[in-house]
């Protein structure tokens, strides 16, 4: 068991009150899985990522408990986390393109950090040009400033400095919406290669789009609301999905080939709630053709089939 | 690189060019004549004597040829280095009236702005640290920025010069005393030079710091600096980083700043009887000695668009991001 | 209806500008009632920048664009350009941007009506409105009188798009309207946008997402550094892509039911060895645009241009 | 959502007056400055005399009947007070509103307009911006052969618009890319009505806030030109007031009264509106919030 | 104070300040106006000086000088005086410094409207022939303009005489130049000085160093901090520190405690109406309370000025019983009398009168912009003037612009006071009734009046010999009666001549008390050659 995430429930505070952005979120990645996070807009997956690695100053974890390679991540304590990341847990963020800084050379940048985590720099040189070497960059990127790259050179540049360390766990968040397709898979394979080559152990891949995750994932997991609401092998949740969300959310997708003249597709009517005071029961009962008096209650995150959790009665 | 700094240059020669310009009209579109100036000074009561004197100081002044023979005879002087005769200090050549004052304002300038800023900008990166600080210290910076130069110059000398007694508060060493290299002599000049430079130091301290302590705020916001924490590094680290892309705004800042600045040394001078350009820009204004008011203009003009110049070179030199831009990368 | 003849935007970049940026080269295309031309290319292939061209928001360095016979870049004078916003109207990527964030959403709305219907009453206005909102599927109530940040990025879309349809329009420009939407919203926009060609609406619509191209469009434009390299009916292009950057773009979208490693055995298996089909042909590397098939056409370029 | 995070308006509103009725420093500043505007104001309402009349005994330290003591001359140096309150406010008003408007207009035509307008007028900021403002005024100052308040005011404006200039240019060149700009010219609206309707609303909180920095700036500026005696020929102002009491020997002669409360006032003005502009700051960026 | 350590010994050395405005930068006695303090006097030295205390003329470089026929004046230059390059001064050169004057742009070039000829008739007599022998003018001239070394000055052009900065200055004189700087000129002591030897005088500062003054509280701060012997400038509230026994003093004890050195005068431009019309001064005059001015701004620093407006030096020339009977002071009844038996009334009852035309009355009040003590008496006369019914409002353009409407004429109500004290009453009358009048009026008659009875009075005056006292006080009276009932100039007070001292490291500081000197303690421009420079001769260090 590689990661194992317990209830987590991470609220963001605003004015008019707690944003319930994460609530209760139970699952578990195995080692050398990579397990996709997908969902709508605003259904909590940076939060969720964010939440295993750092907390921003307006995140305030409520409860939960996070296990890595079995042992406790304090990620309710932004100081005893300071030891894992990096070297356990790390981050490639959803702002790859800005997340170098813009006045040092990277190679400079990343020597500097190195030396800051306690580890000496000449002696990962090597495996530094060997990485770059395989996600296609030349070891001239490090004499070169951020702004000098393109943005797919920066995202592989952040890609290979995140997982320099072997992580167990590599959160990658959204790393591939800003690119162009041919871009996005480079990328994207490339991050399946590191697994492949044992570079990180384990990896959470977000993204809202549920074909991509097809492409890499190895398991899928679907949030709704703050909430998990389906997790399966990706094969399982692109063919056989049980929460009537994830069916939904498939079948709005079109793919190429179909066309609205022949065979017209519907999208999910409604909106996801307000998270601010998130109703009871289903979060996903307004919008749910198959909704019934026990959405009222709050369905349990239960495994129906092994390795396949789904958050619905009536997925039984 | 090379094109930017050309149109750098180049928007410096324009501004230049127009400074000269302005500079030269002050004399000549000013009420006041400054032949009559000098005619009324002599206070010479015969008409003929009066007629004569005035001829020859037109001539003197280069007033009786066509205007824009006189601007053409003004550039061409200007590049040799001669500003024309004062009509206050008649006869000296305004050069010289200006040489002797520029090393006090220089002495008082150059320290108090690097000083400042470097002292500024630490602070306000120290103050951005904890939020008591950043309570209490901060407004103060505030205040300071908010004095106006003189002010705070009147209540250093009152309270330092005239009631405490501990530093002289008018000129640049002891009357008593030869510019020499003795003990005495540079002591006296340092005791002379520091309440001046004090007040300056003061003033533009509580700018750079305020202004570091925004910009830090924001680079320890930015995206990189998130990045840097979520990989754990220390803060100090992420600190470091921030202070030095923050340092960069703050080095244009200094270039901004600089005119203010220099206003606050001609009214700090003015208020410590400091023999530097401030003192002689208010006798110019007060004896209507307009030739000394454009030497000093002018000077002060070139000054600051040397500063500028150098400030930009070191921003070019320190900003990799502006190199790039140069070399038409995109962004 | 719109026809873009040699199309070429050239920007000047740096200091000075003293470089040139060669956007959109030589682009030829047309657009009929009723037609969905999809342009589809990676990103900085000038897509949106032949967009901003329709709309006239960008000048074309050479080229013209001609709408009902009028040249577009000829549109001098306040009253000749409202009468084109009048017939031709834009919808962009980014709903959220395109609503002024300290105004209600239906400022959209209310610009529109000063420009053109100063004289409309308030309730005939209203019913007007009812009507858009009523094609594009948003009830009133729900988001006349709201912020741009109470809508969602679906409603604020199709609020764009009601906008566009309270003048009769006759072209739109949807330049990647749907990609800053969920995939739950996605559609609706998309089936909204097929309605609206039923009704013999000509369409420009802007995407670099192949999937979401094969949707509703007729036509098939593929960009590459500006310059077209593949174009035709849509089914023709997607079933049998000749210029190899199309067929590298078609097997890198991800699809639900095809890994890239499938479609890289397709490719392989159908012996494609990368190379232009369209050079066969015309050998010696690079060609103009050459018909392969009934309106199929494809452009080979040297690359280093 | 991408990264684009909307601003929104209403919630901005709100949430603004929520911040800014919590945020000291904006209290702070807020209140001395409507203090010292009420006494510039109403003070000089209930003072019979003029500020410049010999009323009282000469030379008197603050006492109940003199607030802030008497000058050289047996002027009361509270009714000064009061009144240069007033020409301050006004060359501050004068001065930044004058800057501002000057700033704005160069900096939305630079930024909306592009091309050789933004080429020329940049030049022209840039030009502006190096010459050293108070000298450029002392000697515009030592041109005119009488001066007000107003003209003083009219002529800091002109010279101290162009950093306003270019931030406005550089604000508007974002917002001129935002898509609402476009769709407004979609919309058929002209180019002014889009800058003056569409962009500068979404700039209000910030040229809210370059005008109060444009105000203490004035402030500063006309204080530094009345010490040197180029202030207005007549009336009182409080830089005219230190200017008076440094040359009557107020310094020497121990009479602190004299020229403490009009360089403390200045202070306190341009202090008080540096201290609400940050908050306002703190109000309006909600980065800055948790700080 | 630091000046205490290295450098010129405080001891031996006198610090002053108060006339030297601008960095020292020319030392050149003919630009009489823009010389450095103490090129006269303390290096270039006059035929006589003139102690205006005494009502005498002291034989300097002169030995002696007289009228020796109706129109020859002869003068024998002192035996064994050298200029201090080792040449010795001789009648050639006195000769050639009055033939300077034949230069335009030498300021005394009016002297030879007069003058017929000088020569030297030999080494040590000049002779000069006048065309017009104005006595008055003459003594005044004699005493008043420096002589220059002819063989170093003989080879200079025009401009080399009037406009150059004559550094490196060689005279006769006490001191020689020492070093300069931006604020300060430094005198060091000249051992060879003539009269040493022959009037067994000498200076008692080894060095003086005179502080370029910045403003005049700068040198308040560095008088009360013993940083400054000699302060000439005016210190306002200084009464406060004179009583204060801090060790400064001034030439007086009491009120007003500086000698009076020039008048400053309200003039009414008298071609304009209804200033052209004498009743009309006269009230005017009576409208003005000098008391409170010099209550107020000058803080009792100056005294009111006589009617006549002549210094308290020339008492003997005030015809007593003229001002008795038309003399006038505040008196806001009378002037109010004055106003309406003139036709002065107020027909619009808006409580200020118009003429009796019915015009209304709107008179500006000028002085400069920035002298401030000038703009607060300025505030008190429009006071007073509108207590009257006369509306007069105070304005202050700046000074170039002010001396422009003053010559031109374009103005309504000035206050000037540029004349100074002098050997006589006639420099006074020249400044009040010189005519013609001109299209600028640059140094007289800025109220352009225009009586040639008068005029040919002041020029039978300037022909009387300065000795025919009783010839003077005649001419004199028949002026006082025009002036005073014709009032072209309405006296207000004397401006004192600035001078305080400090009694720490000098004492024996001129003053009225019995015992002391009585020379004029000051450095202002031309006062050495009033006797000032003998102040030096008499001081005594503290120690
Ligand atoms: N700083 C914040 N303050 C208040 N609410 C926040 C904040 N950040 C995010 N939220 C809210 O928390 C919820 C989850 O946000 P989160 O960013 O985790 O979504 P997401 O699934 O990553 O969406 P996206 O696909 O847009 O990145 C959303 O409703 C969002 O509005
Ligand atoms: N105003 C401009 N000035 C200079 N260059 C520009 C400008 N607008 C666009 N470009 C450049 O022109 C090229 C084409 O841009 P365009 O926006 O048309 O691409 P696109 O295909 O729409 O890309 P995307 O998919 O990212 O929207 C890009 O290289 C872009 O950087
Ligand atoms: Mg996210
Ligand atoms: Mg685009």
């Amino acid at each position: 068991m590689s990661l194992d995430v317990r209830d987590l429930t991470v609220h963001y505070r605003t004015l008019r009150g707690d944003v319930h952005a994460l609530d209760g979120a139970t699952f578990s990645v195995a080692d050398g899985e990579i397990m996709g996070l997908a969902g709508e807009s605003g259904s909590g997956k940076s939060t969720l990522a964010k939440s295993l690695i750092r907390l921003d100053a307006r995140m305030k974890y409520v409860g939960g408990t996070v296990e890595l390679d079995g042992a406790r991540l304090p990620v309710d304590d932004q100081d005893a986390m300071v030891p894992f990341r990096f070297h356990r847990v790390s981050l490639i963020p959803q702002y790859a393109m800005s997340a170098l800084n813009p006045t040092r050379r990277i190679g400079r940048l990343i020597t500097e950090l190195l030396e800051s985590r306690g580890v000496r720099a000449a002696g990962l040189r090597e495996e530094l040009h060997r990485r770059l070497d395989q996600v296609g960059l030349s070891a001239d990127v490090l004499r070169r400033y951020p702004i000098e790259l393109s943005g797919g050179m920066k995202q592989r540049v952040v890609m290979v400095l995140s997982t320099l360390l072997d992580p167990s766990l590599l959160i990658a968040d959204e790393v591939t919406s800003a690119l162009d397709v041919s871009t996005q898979r480079a990328v994207a394979e490339a991050l399946v290669g590191f697994r492949d080559r044992g570079h990180v152990t384990s990896m959470i891949f977000v993204t809202h789009d549920l074909s991509l995750a097809h492409q890499i994932a190895d398991t899928v997991l679907v949030m709704y609301a703050g909430k998990p609401v389906e997790k399966a092998a990706t094969r399982t949740v692109i063919d056989r999905p049980r929460h009537p969300y994830t069916r939904m959310l498939l079948s709005a997708l079109p793919e190429v080939g179909v066309t609205y003249a022949e065979k017209r597709l519907a999208g999910i009517p409604g909106h996801p709630p307000a998270l601010l005071a998130p109703p009871t029961g289903c979060r996903f009962k307004d919008r749910c053709p198959l909704a019934a008096a026990e959405c009222d209650e709050e369905p349990p995150f239960a495994e129906i089939a092994p390795g396949h959790r789904v958050a619905c009665w009536k997925a039984g | 690189m090379r094109r930017y700094l050309a149109r750098k240059i180049f928007v410096y020669a324009l501004t230049f060019f127009a400074a000269v310009t302005i500079n030269w009209m002050i004399p000549r579109f000013m009420p006041g004549d400054p032949v009559r100036t000098m005619l009324g000074r002599a206070s010479l009561s015969d008409p003929g004597a009066a007629e004569a004197m005035r001829a020859y100081y037109a001539s003197l002044f280069g007033l009786d040829l066509p205007v824009w023979q006189q601007y053409l005879n003004f550039w061409g002087s200007l590049l040799r280095g001669d500003l024309g005769t004062s009509v206050w200090l008649f006869p000296t050549p305004v050069t010289e009236v200006l040489l002797g004052a520029v090393p006090y304002t220089l002495a008082l300038l150059v320290p108090a702005i690097l000083l400042s800023w470097v002292a500024g900008n630490r602070f306000g990166a120290f103050a951005a640290r904890s939020r008591w600080l950043d309570n209490t210290v901060l407004p103060l910076g505030y205040i300071l920025t908010a004095t106006p130069y003189m002010w705070l110059g009147i209540l250093l000398a009152w309270s330092l010069g005239i009631v405490a007694g501990v530093f002289p508060i008018a000129g640049a060493y002891g009357f008593a005393l030869q510019p020499e290299w003795s003990w005495p002599f540079v002591s006296s000049l340092a005791a002379h030079w520091f309440l001046p430079f004090l007040s300056l130091f003061l003033v533009a301290f509580g700018g750079w710091a305020i202004g570091m302590r925004n910009l830090i705020i924001y680079e320890l916001d930015a995206d990189y600096s998130g990045y840097l924490e979520a990989l754990g590094a220390p803060r100090r680290l992420v600190r470091r980083y921030a202070f030095r892309n923050a340092v960069l705004p703050q080095l244009t800042g200094l270039a901004v700043q600089l005119g203010t600045i220099v206003a606050g040394a001609l009214l700090t001078e003015i208020v410590f009887a400091y023999p530097g350009l401030g003192n002689l820009v208010l006798q110019a204004v007060n004896n209507r000695d307009f030739f000394l008011l454009q030497g000093a203009f002018l000077f002060i003009v070139i000054g600051v668009l040397i500063a500028n110049f150098i400030v930009d070179v070191v921003y070019v030199l320190v900003d990799p991001r502006t190199r790039t831009q140069m070399q038409g990368g995109r962004a | 209806m719109l026809e873009l003849r040699g199309l070429t935007k050239v920007y000047r970049v740096g200091a000075f500008g003293g470089e040139r940026l060669h956007a959109v080269r030589d682009v030829g295309l047309t657009v009929h009632p009723g037609e969905v031309v999809s342009l589809v290319g990676e990103s900085g292939s000038g897509k949106s920048t032949i967009g901003r061209m329709v709309l006239g928001l960008a000048p074309p360095t050479a080229g013209t664009v001609v709408y009902a016979g009028t040249d577009v870049a000829r549109l001098r004078g306040h009253r000749r350009r409202k009468n084109y916003y009048r017939e031709v109207q834009g919808v962009f990527q980014d709903p959220f941007s395109c609503f002024n964030p300290v105004f209600t959403a239906d400022r959209v709305f209310a610009l529109i009506r000063a420009e053109y219907f100063p004289r409309a009453t308030d309730p005939e206005w209203r019913r007007r409105i009812a009507a858009c909102l009523d094609t594009v599927r948003l009830d009133p109530a729900q988001v006349l009188g709201k912020y741009p940040h109470q809508l969602s990025g679906g409603q604020l879309q199709r609020l764009l798009i009601a906008r566009a349809l309270l003048l009769d329009i006759r072209l739109l420009v949807a330049d990647e309207i749907i990609s800053m939407l969920d995939a739950s919203t996605r559609i609706d926009v998309l089936n909204l946008l097929g309605d609206l060609k039923a009704r013999g609406l000509g369409i420009l619509f802007i995407t670099h997402d192949l999937s979401l191209g094969t949707y509703i469009s007729d036509t098939t434009v593929i960009l590459r550094r500006g310059r077209i390299v593949e174009s035709g009916a849509t089914t023709a292009v997607f079933d049998h892509p000749v210029h190899p950057y199309t067929r590298r773009l078609l097997a890198s979208v991800p699809r639900l039911h095809r890994t890239w490693a499938q479609a890289d055995a397709d490719l392989a298996a159908a012996g494609d060895g990368g190379g232009c089909l369209g050079c066969a042909r015309h050998p010696g590397g690079g060609h103009p645009p050459v018909e392969v098939a009934e309106g199929h056409l494809v452009g080979c370029f040297d690359d280093s241009a | 959502m991408t990264a684009i995070e909307p601003a929104p308006a209403e919630r901005r509103w709100g949430e603004s007056l929520h911040f800014a009725r919590r945020n000291p420093k904006l209290i702070a500043g807020t209140a001395v400055i409507a203090a010292l505007l009420l006494t510039g104001v109403v003070a000089p309402l209930f003072i019979e005399e003029g500020p410049n009349v010999y009323v009282g005994p000469q030379g008197q330290p603050p006492s109940a009947e003199y607030w802030l003591g008497t000058t050289n001359f047996g002027q009361d140096v509270f009714a000064q007070f009061a009144h240069g309150l007033r020409a301050t406010f006004l060359v501050g008003l004068i001065g930044g509103g004058i800057a501002a408007a000057v700033g704005m207009a160069v900096g939305f035509t630079a930024g909306y307009r592009g091309g050789l307008a933004d080429e020329a007028l940049n030049m022209v900021t840039n030009i502006v911006l190096v010459l050293p403002a108070l000298v450029v005024l002392i000697i515009a100052a030592a041109y005119l052969e009488a001066r007000g308040i107003l003209v003083q005011g009219v002529f800091i404006g002109l010279t101290a618009w162009p950093w306003v200039a270019r931030a406005v240019r550089a604000q508007t060149l974002t917002l001129a890319t935002r898509d609402f700009v476009d769709l407004a010219r979609l919309s058929g609206r002209r180019g002014s009505s889009i800058v003056f309707r569409e962009i500068a609303p979404n700039m209000s909180s910030y040229l809210f806030m370059t005008f109060i920095l444009l105000f203490g700036g004035a402030i500063l500026t006309a204080a530094g030109l009345d010490f040197i005696g180029l202030g207005p020929t007549q009336g009182v102002s409080l830089g005219l007031m230190m200017h008076n009491a440094v040359v009557w020997g107020a310094l020497q002669l121990g009479m602190w009264w004299w020229f403490v409360p009009p360089g403390l006032g200045i202070t306190a003005i341009v202090g008080s509106l540096y201290i609400m502009n940050v908050g306002l700051d703190e109000v309006f960026n909600p980065r800055l919030r948790e700080l | 104070g630091d000046g205490g350590s290295g450098g010129y010994p405080r001891e031996e050395t006198l610090y002053t300040t108060g006339a030297q405005w601008g960095p020292p930068n020319n030392w050149n006695p003919i630009m009489n106006w823009a010389y450095t303090t103490g090129t006269a006097g303390y290096v270039y030295e006059p035929l006589f000086l003139y102690d205006p205390q005494q009502d005498e003329y002291v034989p300097w470089l002169a030995e002696s000088g007289e009228w020796t026929g109706e129109d020859t004046y002869e003068v024998t230059v002192r035996d064994g005086v050298q200029w201090s390059d080792g040449t010795p001064l001789t009648a050639a050169d006195v000769v050639f410094t009055a033939e300077l004057g034949k230069m335009e742009s030498v300021p005394y070039h009016n002297l030879w409207e007069w003058l017929e000829s000088a020569e030297a008739v030999d080494d040590r007599t000049a002779r000069f022939t006048f065309s017009d022998p104005r006595h008055q003018e003459w003594a005044n001239w004699i005493y008043a303009n420096p002589i220059v070394p002819a063989h170093l000055w003989e080879d200079r052009s025009e401009q080399e005489v009037t406009a150059a900065s004559n550094e490196d200055p060689v005279g006769t004189g006490p001191y020689l130049y020492e070093t300069h700087s931006e604020d300060r000129m430094v005198w060091a002591e000249n051992d060879a000085w003539w009269a040493r030897e022959q009037l067994d005088l000498n200076v008692a500062p080894s060095y003086i160093v005179d502080i370029v003054s910045t403003s005049n509280e700068v040198a308040q701060g560095l008088l009360l901090q013993n940083d400054i012997d000699l302060s000439n400038n005016f210190l306002p509230g200084i009464d406060q520190v004179l009583n204060g026994g801090s060790g400064i003093s001034s030439y007086y004890a009491e009120p007003p405690y500086m000698v009076p050195a020039n008048t400053a005068w309200l003039v009414p431009n008298t071609e304009r109406a209804p200033m052209d019309d004498p009743a009309f001064r006269r009230a005017l005059a009576h409208s003005v309370d000098v008391a409170q001015i010099i209550e107020g701004p000058y803080g009792g620093l100056v005294e009111p000025a006589d009617p006549t407006g002549l210094l308290p030096i020339w008492d003997d020339y005030i015809d007593t019983a003229t001002v008795e009977e038309h003399g006038f002071g505040h008196d806001p009844a009378e002037a109010e009398t004055l106003l309406a038996d003139a036709g002065y009334e107020d027909t619009d009852g808006d409580g200020l009168v118009e003429t009796p035309e019915g015009d209304p009355v709107e008179l500006t009040l000028i002085v400069p912009s920035g002298w401030t003590d000038w703009m607060e008496a300025a505030r008190i006369i429009a006071e007073g003037a509108q207590a009257v019914g006369i509306d007069v409002t105070a304005d202050f353009p700046d000074e170039p612009a002010l001396r422009d409407a003053r010559e031109t004429g374009e103005f309504d109500l000035l206050l000037n006071n540029e004349r100074q004290m002098s050997n006589t009453p006639w420099t006074y009358y020249d400044y009040i009734f010189r005519t013609p009048i001109q299209e600028r009026q640059t140094t007289t008659n800025f109220g352009r009046y225009d009586n040639g009875d008068a005029w040919e009075l002041v020029q039978e005056l300037s022909r009387t010999p300065v000795e025919d006292t009783g010839a003077m006080q005649e001419t004199i009276a028949e002026l006082q009666e025009i002036q005073l009932t014709d009032m072209p100039l309405i006296p207000l007070w004397y401006n004192g001549m600035w001078s305080q001292v400090s009694n720490e490291t000098w004492t024996n500081w001129p003053s009225s008390a019995d015992g002391d000197p009585h020379h004029l303690p000051t450095t202002w421009r031309n006062y050495n050659q009033l006797g000032a420079v003998l102040t030096l001769t008499e001081i005594e260090p503290a120690g």
